[in-house]
C-alpha cells in the first residue's frame, strides 16, 4: 500500500542535506510551509540555496532559516515584504547572495524544471538590468533572453488536503506557487492542513496528483497569519 | 508656474478615478502595487471588469468587512479582499502564463519615469541601496496587450518623470501606451508623448514645463 | 454585462477565415467539438491549417472537413486511428500537408505560444527523424532541439460546464488537449454540454478561466461515440 | 535451431506476465499501445501500481464490465477503463509534462529494434508507405526514468530483432534499460545486452543464433 504520510515535520524533512537547493512555497504568508521550514531550522544544515517569492517576514520560518545563517543564497522575485528584516539585515552586510528573478520567469523557470524542458527563450527581462549576461535572440523581431531551468533538490509544499497517494488541493490563494514547485524538486515535501481518505478527492479537483509528491504530513494549523 | 494657482492636481483617488472611467467592461485587467490598486475602486460594480492578481486570483472583488475578511484570500499587495463570482484561482506558473502570454487587455502600473519611446522604469532607485525588488512587474511590462502608467507628473522636488529616456533601471523597452498623472492624460506615440487630456485650468506650455520629453496636442 | 454565450455554432464560427490555422481539441472522439467542425464545414472555407492530436475518424467532424477539400494541412501526431481513411487517402494522393509532431512536443507547443514563450529547447525528437533540420543543442551534455510556439488563430474547444464569463470545466478524459488550446489561439470558441450560472462553478474546480475563452455555445449532446 | 522443440516461447500474455512480476508498488508507469497494454492485468490489484495514459488519466484501472462502460473514460489506446479511488484528471500539457519531466518511473513501450547501446526503434516502418504517426512514443522514450522494451525476439520470418544499430528510424537514443521478450529478459549495458534470465529450456548459444547483438550473461 503507497502511504506517503509520515509522523513529523522532522521526519520528513530528516535527509535534507547541507548543500541543497530547496523550493519553498506561498506569497507572502499564504500557502508557505512555516512547519517543514521550522523544521528544517532544527536541523542545523549549511549553505542552503532557497527559492521562495518572497524572502521572509518576522523572526519565524524563512527569516529564522536565514537569521541562523542557514542560507547560502535566496533566489526570489521580492524580497522587499512587509518585515523583512532579516534578508536587508544579512544582505547590507554582505552575508547572503541574492538572486532577484522576475515572478514570472522564476515560475516559469521551475515549470520548465517539472516539465523536462532545459532552457527557454523569453521577452521578459530582455534589455534590462536583469537581464544582462544571458543570451539574447530575437523572436518575430522582439528581443528575448535565454532562461534555465530552476530544479530544487528539495520543496517544502502547503497543501489544504491531502490522501495516502498525495494527491493534493489547496485553498484559495494559497495555491499560488505550490503546484509548481511540487514538480520541480527530486524529493517534494508537503505539509497539509487536512488528512483524506484515498478516493476521496474528486478526481477533477485534484490539483496537484500525487505523483509529484513524495512525502506528506498533517499540520492542521488553521489560518495563515498574514504578518 | 503660477497658472497652478488655478489648476488643481489630481490627487491619488482622482487619478485612479480618472484611469478607470477608460477602463471598458469585459477587459482583463491586473492593477500594480500602489496607486493602481485603487483603480478598482472607481470602477462601477455592474460595469464588469476582470481584475487579475499575479498570485493566481482571477476576479478579484473589493476589499471585504472586516468580519468577512478571510487571509486566505490577498492580492498580490499581500491585502485581503473578496472574489467576484465567476472569479477562480489558478496556480503561479498558470497566472503567470495568462500574463506573459498577452492575455491581459490591461496593466497598471506605476512608475518612476516614462520616456518618450514607451520605455518604462518602476523597479529600482539604484543598484546598491537595498534589496532589489522586483515581483512581476517584468513580465506584466513585457506581457500584457496595453500597458498604462500611472503617477504624479514630477517628483517632490519639482523634477520630471516623463523624460527623453530613462534614467533609472528599466523595468520595460517601448511597452508603455499611455500615462495617466495628476496634471494630465498623455499617449505615447511613435512621435513621443501626445496630451489627450489636461486638468482644468492646465496649458500645453504649462504642462511642457513639467515635463521633459517634447509635448505636442494628440492629433 | 460579459456574456459570451452565442446562439448557434454557426454564429460562433462566422468570422473564422480562409487559410485560418485552427486548434481542435479531443482525444480521439472524446472532448472533441463535432458540432463546431460541422458548422465550420458549413462555412465552405479553403486553406485551413489544423492543429489536432488525430486525425479524424469516419466521415464526420475532421474527417469530413478534410473530405471536403477545406484542409491544406494537418499537423497532428497520430494521424492512424482507428477508421483515419479520409486522410490516409488524401496522404497516399498528396493532397494534404501533414506535420507529424510528437504528442508531448504539441501540447509543449500550443502550451508556449499561450504563455508567451517564442520558443523552447527539448530532448524528444533529438537524433531522429523528426528531429532532422531544427537547430540542435545539448543542455547537461544532452542533445535538445529546437521547438517554437504553435499558435492558432482559432481554438475550438469542447467543455462539460461553462458560465457566461466562459469559465470552464471537462469531463473525465475529455479534458485532453482542450485546455492548452484554449490559451493557444487568438479566437477561443467552445461548445458545451452544460449553460451554468455565473458564480455556480466552485473556483477551486475551474479549470480553463474565462479570461481564455471568447465565445460559448450551449450543445447538449450527449456522449461521445468513440468510433 | 533444434533446441527450441523443449523450449517453449512466452505468448504475450506471458511476457505481459513476466515484466509485471519486475514492477514494485508505487511505482508510476505509462504503458504503451499492444503488448505493452496487457501488463496491468498481470499486476494483482493489492500491489499498487499507478498507471498513467498520456490522454491525461493517472491511476487507470481495469477495463469495465459493459455495464460500467464510459466513453468519457479512454485510455491513450482509445479504449475505455476505469479510475482507480485516488486517480485524477489533467491536461495533455501537464500530462507531458509528467512525461517529459521525468515523473514516470517506467515506461512501457513495444518495439521493432532495440539496439545494443539502448536506442529504440517502434514508431515507423518506412518513410513513404502510410501518413507516419508517432503519438507520444519519441516524448515517453526521451522522458521517462526508465524505459523497457517488450517484444518477439525476432520478426516472424525469424530476422533478428536485438541489433548492433537499428535500421528503422528511431524513437529515441540510448534510453532503453531493459527488453522483455518471449525467449529472455535481458539488461542493456554500456557493454551491451546481457541476459538475465531465459525461458525455461533456452540456452545462451540458441539465444545468440535469434539475436544480432553480442549477448553475454549478467553480472
Amino acid at each position: 500500500m503507497i502511504d506517503k504520510f509520515v509522523a513529523s515535520a522532522l521526519e520528513a524533512v530528516a535527509d535534507v542535506r547541507d548543500g541543497a537547493t530547496v523550493l519553498i512555497g506561498g506569497f507572502g504568508q499564504v500557502g508557505t510551509p512555516n512547519h517543514l521550514i521550522e523544521a528544517l531550522c532544527e536541523r542545523g544544515l549549511r549553505d542552503l540555496t532557497v527559492v521562495s517569492n518572497n524572502a521572509g517576514t518576522g523572526t519565524h520560518g524563512l527569516a529564522r532559516l536565514m537569521a541562523e545563517g542557514r542560507v547560502r543564497k535566496v533566489i526570489c522575485s521580492y524580497p522587499r515584504s512587509r518585515g523583512s528584516v532579516v534578508l536587508e539585515e544579512l544582505y547590507r552586510e554582505g552575508r547572503i547572495e541574492l538572486e532577484v528573478v522576475p515572478q514570472g520567469t522564476m515560475a516559469e523557470r521551475m515549470r520548465a524544471a517539472g516539465a523536462g524542458i532545459p532552457a527557454f527563450w523569453t521577452p521578459t527581462a530582455a534589455g534590462t538590468q536583469l537581464g544582462e549576461g544571458k543570451e539574447v535572440r530575437a523572436f518575430g523581431g522582439r528581443a528575448c533572453v535565454l532562461e534555465h531551468a530552476l530544479k530544487g533538490d528539495v520543496a517544502l509544499i502547503e497543501a489544504w488536503e491531502a490522501d495516502r497517494w498525495g494527491n493534493l488541493t489547496y485553498r484559495m490563494s494559497g495555491r499560488n506557487f505550490n503546484p509548481v514547485m511540487a514538480m520541480a524538486a527530486d524529493l517534494t515535501i508537503v505539509q497539509t492542513q487536512h488528512r483524506v481518505e484515498l478516493g476521496e478527492l474528486d478526481p477533477e479537483r485534484v490539483v496537484t496528483p500525487g505523483v509529484f509528491v513524495d512525502r506528506v504530513v498533517h499540520i492542521p494549523y488553521g489560518k495563515p497569519r498574514l504578518w | 508656474m503660477d497658472m497652478l494657482v488655478e489648476a488643481a492636481p489630481l490627487d491619488r483617488h482622482g487619478m485612479a478615478r480618472r484611469l478607470a472611467a477608460d477602463i471598458p467592461e469585459g477587459w482583463v485587467v491586473n492593477l500594480g502595487i500602489g496607486i493602481p490598486t485603487l483603480v478598482s475602486d472607481h470602477v462601477p460594480p455592474e460595469r464588469e471588469v476582470i481584475f487579475q492578481a499575479e498570485n493566481g486570483v482571477i476576479g478579484v472583488g473589493p476589499a471585504p468587512p472586516p468580519e468577512e475578511e478571510d487571509p486566505w484570500l490577498i492580492n498580490a499587495g499581500k491585502q485581503m479582499v473578496t472574489l467576484r463570482p465567476g472569479g477562480s484561482f489558478v496556480s503561479q506558473s498558470d497566472s503567470f502564463a495568462l500574463i506573459r502570454g498577452g492575455h491581459l487587455d490591461l496593466c497598471v502600473l506605476g512608475a518612476f519615469e516614462v520616456a518618450e519611446n514607451g520605455d518604462i522604469a518602476n523597479w529600482a532607485i539604484s543598484s546598491n541601496e537595498k534589496a532589489p525588488a522586483v515581483g512581476g512587474a517584468m513580465d506584466l511590462a513585457a506581457g500584457a496587450k496595453r500597458l498604462w502608467a500611472i503617477m504624479e507628473h514630477t517628483t517632490k522636488d519639482g523634477r520630471p518623470r516623463l523624460v527623453k529616456r530613462c534614467s533609472y533601471p528599466l523595468t520595460a523597452l517601448g511597452v508603455v501606451s499611455r500615462v495617466y498623472t495628476n496634471l494630465a492624460v498623455l499617449d505615447v506615440t511613435p512621435e513621443g508623448f501626445a496630451v489627450r487630456d489636461m486638468i482644468p485650468g492646465m496649458t500645453l506650455e504649462a504642462l511642457q514645463a513639467r515635463t521633459e520629453a517634447k509635448l505636442r496636442p494628440a492629433a
